[in-house]
């Protein structure tokens, strides 16, 4: 049986196709860099990449925090699929930035280099996280966990990133976001390429989140036994962060 | 002002890990209640402990502990918390530690004013000096109702509260349990032998497959 | 009845009542950590176990990196601190993560401050880990014998500053992993990339002070790493705490 | 309640750190690398004979093929220093682009083991219509972000 859903995911797919070969025809076709030749057509991998990972991430964090203040299991499976997802798009960033560094200033690792440094600390962090998820069973335990491990590497990793940038650092500065627009550094067919790529790492993210948040709705419906909902989000104690509780009726009840 | 329960249970359910332990639980414990609580392994008898005692949250329903509930803020629980004592299935002792700073921390930590000597009532103080990962079972549990001597909980919870301890000693858990419904307080034991418990319960409940029912008696 | 009684006494805010609350909770920091060290202290696993495995490890890496004199009069403090990171971490992690559930539901059950118990455990392994590195650092020095006239009073600020951030941060991932099974592998992938930026900190401004320049800037990170980390740890202290039955 | 007794302060003093270490950090007493100008200015100074990068452009027509590496000079349009580097250099490298090499004096020159190329963050087509100028010297950002 078809859903609504499954249309809807069936089109995103096509998009992001359609996407991915505009992106790798602008691509092909661009004119080498003018110091760089060539290798500077891994820009069109590199930088897209590193956006959809911050992008991934940043949904991440704020399911979270949205989990911390609700405790609700919906935000629990954004929080975990987007880390997840955003993991595989911190490794090509990874990978497609080594493989630069190594054609343009002739090194695959510079130790220095506070982008460089901070992404590869991120990478293992976020790797801590997905072993925690792993070895925690109770649901309610893991959610809450692991949204307080996303919190506080939401809060370390740009002290992280400063204190590696306090040495000057080698790697360029940043080509979009800059106050002049990004016109200004960048030839426009080169730009043109860049935008379509981004487009087609986003619709590529999106496309592996929505199905990833699909397999676990489904994996905590099936582990869910009870028939009283997901075990998580009511209860005695207090809520974590002051927020109110998703739970029932509570103080004075009837036989008060 | 007619009696207030001290913990008042709605249709509280509980479940973990998808499994579900406790369903539609109905039960309110008044003070002066001894309640002897018995059913088979695995029943439930444990989780419907540490709902009481505020250390599980029930999944579904209201369980209302001293007036805390899903809306308590966390001060204020830890208040309730400490009007609270729990003797578990396994003793809650710091191996590292001596068998007297084990029952000095837990008083330190509560805030208790200083009482007399009460390793001396439970007959342990020759060994006070011992470490508690030398002392066996019987001695832990002895250092456990030591604990409960220098204060009086509005509830106490007993998870088989003679395993472990010999004849001598169980006129001890008959004197707390005594003390804590004397002052206005509750107790509760847990038992999957009733016929063990002390003779001061005055009432029976039987938690058998997640569900609870009052025996009649 | 019962709301208004309730509301009657969560509406007491008179000041005495909460000096009562505020000494109570420094009571019990002060006690969870005089509880954490005595633990530590009898067991040993800080300084009679650790300590020696980090000064051989000291001892070793010169047989991994070569024998130049002047190389390794360099990469000097470096390895004490790595070596303080790498041995310490698992070191601080370990107190809250072993305490079994009867014991940690007792806690509970005292009325103890789950904050309170945050600082108190912190506050405790830092005293362990300043130790540590006080233990090491004469044994890098004969090793490695860096650059004389450094600036003592510095190195101690910055030694204090290191032991603090690891401290709160051992503790906090030692919270995230209680009670599980892998925690002890575990916990060194949670913490050390958040380590990074004391490690940094650290070796760069003891760099500084072993050539007799001040190092403001980098103990003005430790400062900054310190706090962020207590406010991380305070405001997660009680959400932990929650998940740890 | 306590609580917010504890974060209150520490949010404060937190403040006040960081503004004194963005304050600090404007003296930038911290140097990725040295100019050459920098570079043959603290020659006689505490750290003579150490280990430094050296960072510049590559001036035109001095680029020689030893036997084991390549010989050049670095300038910052000021000064200029003569590189001895051991090594293959990067694919990149040529005259007027920018260089950091990492070693240390030997004599009058800079004997170095590692040649990194600089890049800026401009990109441009090989004949691109923007008639843009190359940027004198290497382009470091001060500031990331």
């Amino acid at each position: 049986m078809k859903t609504k859903i499954d249309i809807l995911q069936r089109l995103f797919f096509l998009i992001t196709a359609a996407a991915v070969v505009w992106g790798l025809y602008l691509a092909a076709r661009a004119p080498g860099e003018a110091t760089q030749g060539d290798a500077a057509k891994l820009l069109f991998v590199h930088v897209p990449a590193a956006i959809t990972a911050y992008l991934a991430l940043g949904v991440g964090l704020l399911a979270a925090l949205w989990y911390l203040i609700r405790r609700s299991p919906a935000a629990d499976r954004m929080s975990s699929s987007a880390i997840e997802v955003g993991v595989i798009f911190t490794v090509v960033t990874l990978v497609s930035g080594m493989i630069w560094g190594r054609a343009v200033w002739g090194l695959w690792w510079d130790w220095n280099d506070a982008r460089l440094m901070s992404t590869a600390i991120m990478f293992f962090y976020y790797m801590g996280y997905l072993a925690l998820r792993r070895s925690i069973i109770d649901p309610e335990a893991r959610a809450g966990r692991c949204a307080v491990l996303a919190v506080i590497g939401f809060i370390q990793i740009p002290i992280v990133h400063y204190s590696v940038l306090w040495f000057r650092t080698l790697h360029q500065g940043p080509t979009i976001l800059r106050p002049d627009g990004f016109r200004s550094t960048m030839d426009e067919e080169f730009a043109l390429s860049l935008a379509v790529g981004i487009m087609a790492f986003v619709a590529a993210m999106t496309l592996m989140l929505t199905s990833r948040l699909t397999l676990s709705r489904l994996q905590d419906a099936r582990n869910d036994l009870s028939g009283l909902g997901p075990p998580v989000g009511r209860g005695v104690t207090a809520p974590f962060m002051g927020g109110p509780t998703m739970g029932g009726p509570t103080m004075g009840g009837p036989n008060g | 002002m007619a009696s207030h329960p001290l913990v008042r249970f709605e249709d509280a359910g509980y479940a973990a890990a998808g499994t579900l332990i406790l369903r539609g639980v109905n039960l309110t414990i008044e003070p002066g209640d001894i309640l002897g609580v018995s059913g088979p392994n695995g029943a439930g008898k444990t989780t419907l402990l540490r709902l009481t005692a505020t250390l599980h949250r029930p999944t579904s329903g209201v369980c209302s502990v001293l007036d805390a509930d899903a809306d308590t803020r966390p001060e204020e629980l830890a208040a309730v918390r400490r009007k609270i004592a729990m003797v578990g299935h396994f003793p809650a002792v710091w191996p590292e530690l001596t068998l007297r700073e084990n029952v000095e921390l837990v008083s330190r930590l509560r805030g208790d004013p200083p009482s007399e000597d009460p390793l001396r009532t439970v007959g342990l103080e020759a060994l006070e000096r011992w470490k508690a990962s030398r002392a066996s079972l019987g001695m832990k549990r002895r250092v456990e109702f030591a604990r409960l001597l220098t204060w009086t909980p509005r509830l106490l919870l007993l998870d088989e509260p003679h395993a472990g301890l010999d004849a001598a000693a169980a006129p001890l858990v008959d004197e707390v349990v005594g003390r804590v419904a004397a002052n206005g307080g509750a107790a509760v034991l847990v038992s999957h032998d009733p016929g063990r418990v002390t003779p001061l319960i005055t009432r029976r409940i039987l938690v058998s497959a997640g569900e609870v029912s009052e025996e009649i008696r | 009845m019962t709301a208004e009684q309730n509301g009657a006494e969560q509406k007491d805010r008179s000041p005495s009542r909460r000096a009562v609350l505020r000494r109570t909770f420094w009571r019990q920091t002060w006690w969870v950590i005089r509880k954490e060290l005595r633990v530590e202290l009898r067991g040993g696993e800080t300084l009679w176990m650790a300590a020696p495995f980090a000064a051989m490890a000291l001892l070793l890496a010169p047989l991994a990196l070569g024998t130049d004199t002047a190389l390794l009069r360099r990469i000097g403090p470096g390895m004490l601190w790595l070596v303080v990171v790498l041995f310490g971490m698992t070191v601080t992690v370990r107190p809250t993560s072993i305490e079994s559930r009867p014991v940690r539901d007792l806690l509970t059950l005292s009325g103890l401050d789950p904050v309170a118990a945050f600082l108190g455990r912190s506050g405790a392994s830092a005293a362990l880990l300043f130790v540590f590195t006080l233990v090491l650092t004469p044994v890098m020095i004969v090793l490695y014998g860096p650059d004389s006239a450094p600036l003592w009073g510095c190195l101690l600020w910055l030694a204090v500053g290191a032991a603090v951030a690891l401290g709160l941060l051992g503790t906090l991932v030692a919270a995230l992993v209680t009670g599980l099974r892998s925690r002890t592998a575990l916990a060194p992938i949670m913490s050390v990339p958040l380590a990074a930026p004391v490690l940094i900190a650290v070796v760069n401004g003891t760099e500084n002070a072993l050539n007799g320049q001040p190092a403001t800037i980098w103990l003005l990170m430790l400062a900054a790493v310190d706090l962020i980390l207590l406010i991380a740890g305070v405001m997660l202290a009680a959400p932990l705490d929650e998940t740890t039955r | 309640m306590t609580r917010r007794q504890i974060v209150l302060p520490a949010l404060v003093l937190l403040a006040a750190v960081i503004v004194l270490l963005v304050w600090n950090n404007l003296g930038n007493n911290l140097v990725y690398y040295l100019t050459p100008s920098e570079a043959l200015e603290q020659r006689g100074g505490p750290e003579a004979g150490g280990r430094f990068r050296l960072g510049g452009q590559v001036e035109e027509g001095g680029i020689e093929e030893t036997e084991d590496g390549v010989r050049f000079a670095v300038g910052d349009g000021a000064a200029s220093i003569t590189v001895v580097h051991t090594g293959a250099p990067p694919q990149l490298f040529r005259e007027g682009i920018g260089v950091v090499v990492e070693g240390a004096w030997e004599g009058g020159r800079f004997h170095s083991d590692v040649l990194l190329i600089d890049h800026d963050e401009q990109y441009r087509a090989p004949d691109g219509e923007g008639a843009y100028e190359v940027p004198a010297g290497p382009a470091v950002p001060a500031v990331e972000g």
